[in-house]
């Protein structure tokens, strides 16, 4: 017997010689691929007809944030050079990621940080010296991130994008109207948790919207040697999800497709994954040095598409860049610095029982001994 | 301790007996009814109720956003487990056997572990990550591991190993209603022992934290957890032939410890032997063994010996009855107790009663 | 200042008003997405015009390794009932993606199975009760990989993606001209480890073949809860390789892609990934019950297209599929069937000391006495 | 034992001293230059040298090809060079900072510690995976883990943890050369100690699975390895002054295991402090403690104490000084032991030289 000639195997056609089979039932789920896969170049508004439509209001609004954000960064950078911070991994140049970031959230939303990007956070509202208390190292998570609904800063690379997807999944399963934004760069595509949570962000629909920060290099490793891929954003369609790629410098652009994904996840819509096309100014920490690894050229190149200049040039052209303004901005950035160096010169309170403390809920018995311990150490330095 | 009974049989209440694995499931099933913001995941848990069935009915009853089919992903599963207890739910994950909750290791380890600690007590884990662990059901390689070593080597983890009907019940209540993440390992190859235990009237189980004497007794503490209680208790019959009078304990949590209970025991008999089916080296023996010599070393007559599963991956199905634990080796370990407590200088040379 | 006063900001175009900001500086790799994305429909042959292409003796050797490989499903799964395999995890309804999978490889290749793909490794040659001792249960691998170059039957899902991608990398490295094909499943593409593994091979343009068998579940999900892609297919444009959607049941069409895609692996144009759509016609395991999560009627309707009776129809319709031939065909099917039930029904050899042997190149210390331990206690048991 | 020296000195022989990590380095070219098959991979391992430049001009000497940048992704990392293995190759994997080997830890536990048993000894895996771990250098949260408890307890994996410069280069010359995979713990904090080493004329070290004295005693004896050692060795010329004469070990590899070195010592000196800096609790300390009471039960005046890391999450960096295991510390695990001796019945009371 053939299998031709076993029941149901004629089921789709006869067995006579020339008979077409069926093709394989279609049980498979359509999804147009199309309208998920990113443009070729990477959207823009500054600099093009777009500009145009572009509210005063919000341009002012992002470019006083990019000025106080670089002003940030810079004064962040001089603190490692003091001794006031153990490290920092700046977002000099990338600051218009940040700062869109931050904006385009609800308070209700979420925003889940990677360990560059401290300035989304405090563009969101926290307070800077606890959103550097993890570089300054007196501990870890410097606040409490149901505060700002600010995760922690997170520097296992791509871990906090499923902790987004669970919390914005437990948030659509409660009914509550919460969207999450979680940040990752180009090198932490390359995790297999970056795979897994897109995977069940798609699956779930959840509210989400990932921003890779492509800023060209993980470290040393340039893009070229972290995929192969068209871009990052062409991931986007192997999980059913929309793929955006924009120009990580170009604040109102950033704030428009941040905003309508945002928007898109609000309303049931699913994820999207976001892809900002930007550049590392600076070196990937205090510690590192860049140029070992790329050329000052590519940087001086960069250097011509600045964030903060793009915005500027739209201002000046709408005659908003006047000089009161200018230092007006200049002058906010230059407290919110000064405060933050006067508040980081001072040496934090230390409490070295904290060690036990939050272990547990209620500490262990061999925690309790460990922390008699210790206790007993500190008094007899303290007498010594 | 649920009173173990023959398959089939009824018990002396003249009830039905349970399974450790109905057990399991009627904890899920109250835990979900009784707190809305109990989640169970996990690959195949909602239909199909879970390659072991722990999960069986919770989808139906409870619909499929409480008992999710998720994507095949261990690592996805416990990171958005943590995202979900971040917005104040209770997940309980289903790994679907011991070897393949590895690839969920970061998350365990770097999230799921220090997030109370990292955010100062503001961002608690109250999640329970069930894995059906251990060997001595014919598993084909990654199907058998005894992975608790890792756990415990992991401080802001829980870790529980229950080995009777009512702990199943009792302690699963307890690891989902804990504020804090406990890794709940469930010895496969006692999922359908069966103990005389109602789920209409479970009894109350030992705190947390308590190690509970399954037999009490004089010669020796024997110390012990999970799928290798049984052993101990048989072996603890055999020894009585021979004369011996062994305590069997059972820690029921690696985390907490109760150290409390152990060094008592052990400070009565003077000699214990740490058994479980993980590998020896680098093993939760070790551990053990050393807190009592560091608590009991005045009380000892004997080292604190150790029988453990071997220091080899774990073996394919026609060998595996050779690497695991059993009642000889045992009493093997018991009687070497006798003999080094016969050397002990000024030792009290107490042998097995009746021995000599 | 402002940041357009800075020198360099102006490099790409003056301050003065209604300027246009030059676009990021053309730093990314440019890669055409339009070829790597797969065809909406599954690619066939049988039942269409390529069908008269296809070389009727491809097509004979096809059907006769297809009628081989369903009786070694049937005897293994009658081997489960005797209690001679602990397990059988069968490939029903997916022979041809396990038959093609191994004709497409030259002797030099390497074949990386998943824990399901013990038919290929039969199909490319290996002893099938050696393929079946893991099954069995008196060994992990039963077999020296290196003689068939088939790597150790995969458990741990999705985990031999990186060791093919490895593996060719290190053949390509030596000058070798070496191809590795990599299965896994549907459920397997959600794994961290399948991202990796095609990232790596992208990065590296590693002659690797991945083929995804889709067949609809992983043990009791479906595909829909799996991903929410247009196909698995599609998933390859964000890794930057070709993506292939083929009918996983049409032999010859399979043949021809994997064919296609070793030969552009060995030509040194990279990896591909390969989605057949198939059907798993049995249980997930002998152990499963699908009746729990999947209906008759769908199981009929795939009955229907059955990979055995498409071939038979096109060798059918050439006036092939001769009485003589199918019955020469089914003998010799029947014959292996018969050796290995034979084979298998002897009680294998077992060695308890076998447990010490290669758990490192020596024995340490503890190895030495655990197993004298071992050895002491047969030696009583034998005495009792 | 290389010699210690200060910073920026010259050292007895005249030479300019070298640190572990050029020791390191040092060890990388030359197993390079002598084989072809040894190929180095991980993130940023490249152009930059590795973020703690250990494999500095590796790929400008040898080409990209044999050290290579790869996408960042550990279980990526590990499982390719497990494939490379496979073909004959002899991978050197660096797992940027110890927390970051997590992801690669199904790869590590699954396959690459059983695949030689798995395949009968067909397919070895010569495998090195270097992870710079432990503290004391201020890093922020998940870059100070001492995670060898994990390594430990896998069988078929063997842990090296060097503490001396000489050994830096001689048991990473060791480990690459060895056909079974090594998980090669660098210690960070001894990156920068220096000794009188040289790459011209680098010191044979003793085999691999040897402890070594590096300072004999009789009064009790200190085990340690990797960061610690020079805990250990400060501790002892401390205690000097107190009268005690304390020996310390370096067990240098964990696995395999010297029980020959470590049981002879503590049997001549009848005292010992298993010192490391992993949490406690479950950690390596707990096996070494039981494996010794196990071998030298009748030779012990006082249980083996263990001095380490408090059983927490590590500590953020302006904490690290209390968490970690000090000299004081230290000393105060002598001075119990010698509480412990006076207690012993029947023992031989002796306490430190001189004491009393
Ligand atoms: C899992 C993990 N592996 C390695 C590291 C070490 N590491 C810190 S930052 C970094 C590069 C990150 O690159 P990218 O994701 O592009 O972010 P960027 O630094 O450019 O913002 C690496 C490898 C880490 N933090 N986590
Ligand atoms: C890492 C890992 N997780 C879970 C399992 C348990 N498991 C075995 S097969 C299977 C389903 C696999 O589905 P798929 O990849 O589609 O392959 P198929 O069984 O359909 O061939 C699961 C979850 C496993 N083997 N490995
Ligand atoms: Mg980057
Ligand atoms: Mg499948």
């Amino acid at each position: 017997m053939t299998v031709l000639e076993q029941p149901g195997s004629s089921r789709h056609g006869s067995t006579a010689t020339g008979d077409r089979p069926a093709p394989p039932p279609a049980w498979r789920p359509r999804v147009d691929p199309a309208p998920l896969l990113p443009d070729e170049e990477p959207y823009r508004v500054l600099g093009t007809d777009a500009a145009a439509k572009v509210d005063s209001a919000l341009l002012k609004q992002l470019h006083a944030q990019l000025v106080r954000g670089r002003r940030y960064n810079t004064q962040a950078t001089a603190l490692t050079r003091q001794g006031r911070l153990a490290v920092y991994p700046s977002s000099t140049g990338q600051e218009a990621c940040e700062v869109a970031a931050a904006l385009v959230l609800e308070d209700r939303d979420w925003l889940f940080p990677s360990y560059r990007d401290t300035l989304a956070a405090v563009a969101r509202g926290l307070d800077p010296v606890q959103a550097l208390t993890l570089l300054r190292g007196d501990w870890h998570t410097g606040y409490d991130p149901h505060e700002h609904r600010v995760a922690p800063l997170c520097t296992p690379l791509a871990t906090q994008l499923p902790h987004a997807v669970g919390l914005a999944h437990a948030a659509r399963l409660k009914g509550d109207d919460v969207v999450a934004l979680a940040m990752v760069g180009d090198g932490g595509t390359s995790e297999g948790d970056f795979h897994e949570a897109l995977n069940f962000a798609a699956v779930w629909q959840a509210p989400v919207v990932f921003l890779v920060q492509n800023n060209g290099f993980a470290i040393s490793v340039p893009l070229a040697k972290q995929t192969a891929a068209p871009s990052l954003a062409h991931k986007a369609v192997g999980y059913g999800m929309p793929g955006r790629l924009v120009d990580g410098n170009d604040a109102p652009a950033l704030h428009e497709v941040l905003g309508e994904a945002v928007e898109r996840a609000r309303r049931g819509g699913g994820p999207t994954l976001v892809e900002a096309v930007t550049y590392r100014m600076e070196a990937h920490t205090n510690a590192d040095d860049a140029t070992r690894y790329r050329s000052d050229a590519e940087v001086e190149e960069w250097r011509g598409h600045d964030p903060i200049a793009l915005v500027e040039r739209e201002l000046a052209a709408r005659d908003l860049l006047t000089p009161a303004y200018v230092s007006a901005t200049k002058e906010a950035a230059e407290e919110m610095a000064g405060a933050l160096r006067e508040r980081m010169n001072a040496d934090p309170a230390l409490d070295p029982m904290d060690l036990f403390a939050h272990v547990y809920a209620a500490p262990t018995g061999q925690l309790r001994e460990q922390s008699d311990l210790l206790r007993a150490e500190i008094a007899a330095e303290g007498e010594q | 301790m649920s009173t173990a009974v023959a398959a089939g049989g009824t018990t002396a209440t003249g009830r039905k007996p349970a399974t450790m694995a109905q057990a399991l499931t009627r904890a899920l099933r109250d835990a979900m009814a009784e707190d809305p913001t109990v989640h169970v995941m996990g690959e195949d848990v909602g239909r199909l109720g879970g390659v072991f069935r722990i999960t069986d009915g919770l989808a139906a009853e409870f619909g499929e956003d409480r008992c999710s089919d998720t994507p095949l992903a261990e690592a996805g599963i416990l990171g958005t487990a943590v995202g979900m207890a971040m917005y104040g739910l209770r997940p309980v994950v289903e790994m679907q056997f011991d070897a393949f909750a590895y690839p969920a290791f970061e998350q365990l380890v770097s999230h799921v572990a220090r997030m109370r600690n990292r955010t100062r007590g503001t961002m608690p884990m109250p999640l329970t990550i069930r894995i059906p662990y251990g060997g001595g059901i014919g598993g084909v390689e990654h199907h058998s591991d005894s992975s608790e070593a890792y756990y415990m080597a992991t401080p802001g983890l829980q870790v529980f190993a229950p080995a009777t009907v009512a702990d199943a019940y009792g302690m699963l209540r307890a690891a989902i209603a804990s504020d804090d993440p406990v890794v709940f390992l469930e010895p496969k190859r006692l999922y359908w022992s069966k103990a005389d235990w109602s789920p209409e009237d479970p009894a109350p189980v030992a705190p947390i934290g308590r190690a509970e004497i399954r037999r009490p007794g004089t010669s020796a503490t024997l110390i012990t957890y999970g799928p290798s209680l049984p052993v101990c208790l048989e072996a603890a019959e055999a020894a009585r032939e021979e004369g011996w009078d062994l305590e069997v304990l059972d820690l029921r949590s690696l985390v907490p410890f109760d150290d409390e209970t152990v060094c008592a025991s052990v400070r009565r008999t003077g000699r214990a032997v740490v058994v479980h089916e993980s590998a020896g080296f680098g093993g939760p023996g070790g551990e053990i063994a050393a807190r009592i010599t560091e608590r009991c070393f005045h009380h000892l007559e004997a080292p604190v010996l150790r029988v453990a599963g071997f220091d080899i991956p774990y073996p394919p199905p026609m060998l595996e009855r050779h690497h695991l634990p059993g009642v000889d080796r045992v009493l093997d370990a018991v009687a070497r107790l006798q003999w080094e407590s016969d050397w002990t200088e000024g030792g009290s040379g107490g042998g097995p009663e009746g021995s000599a």
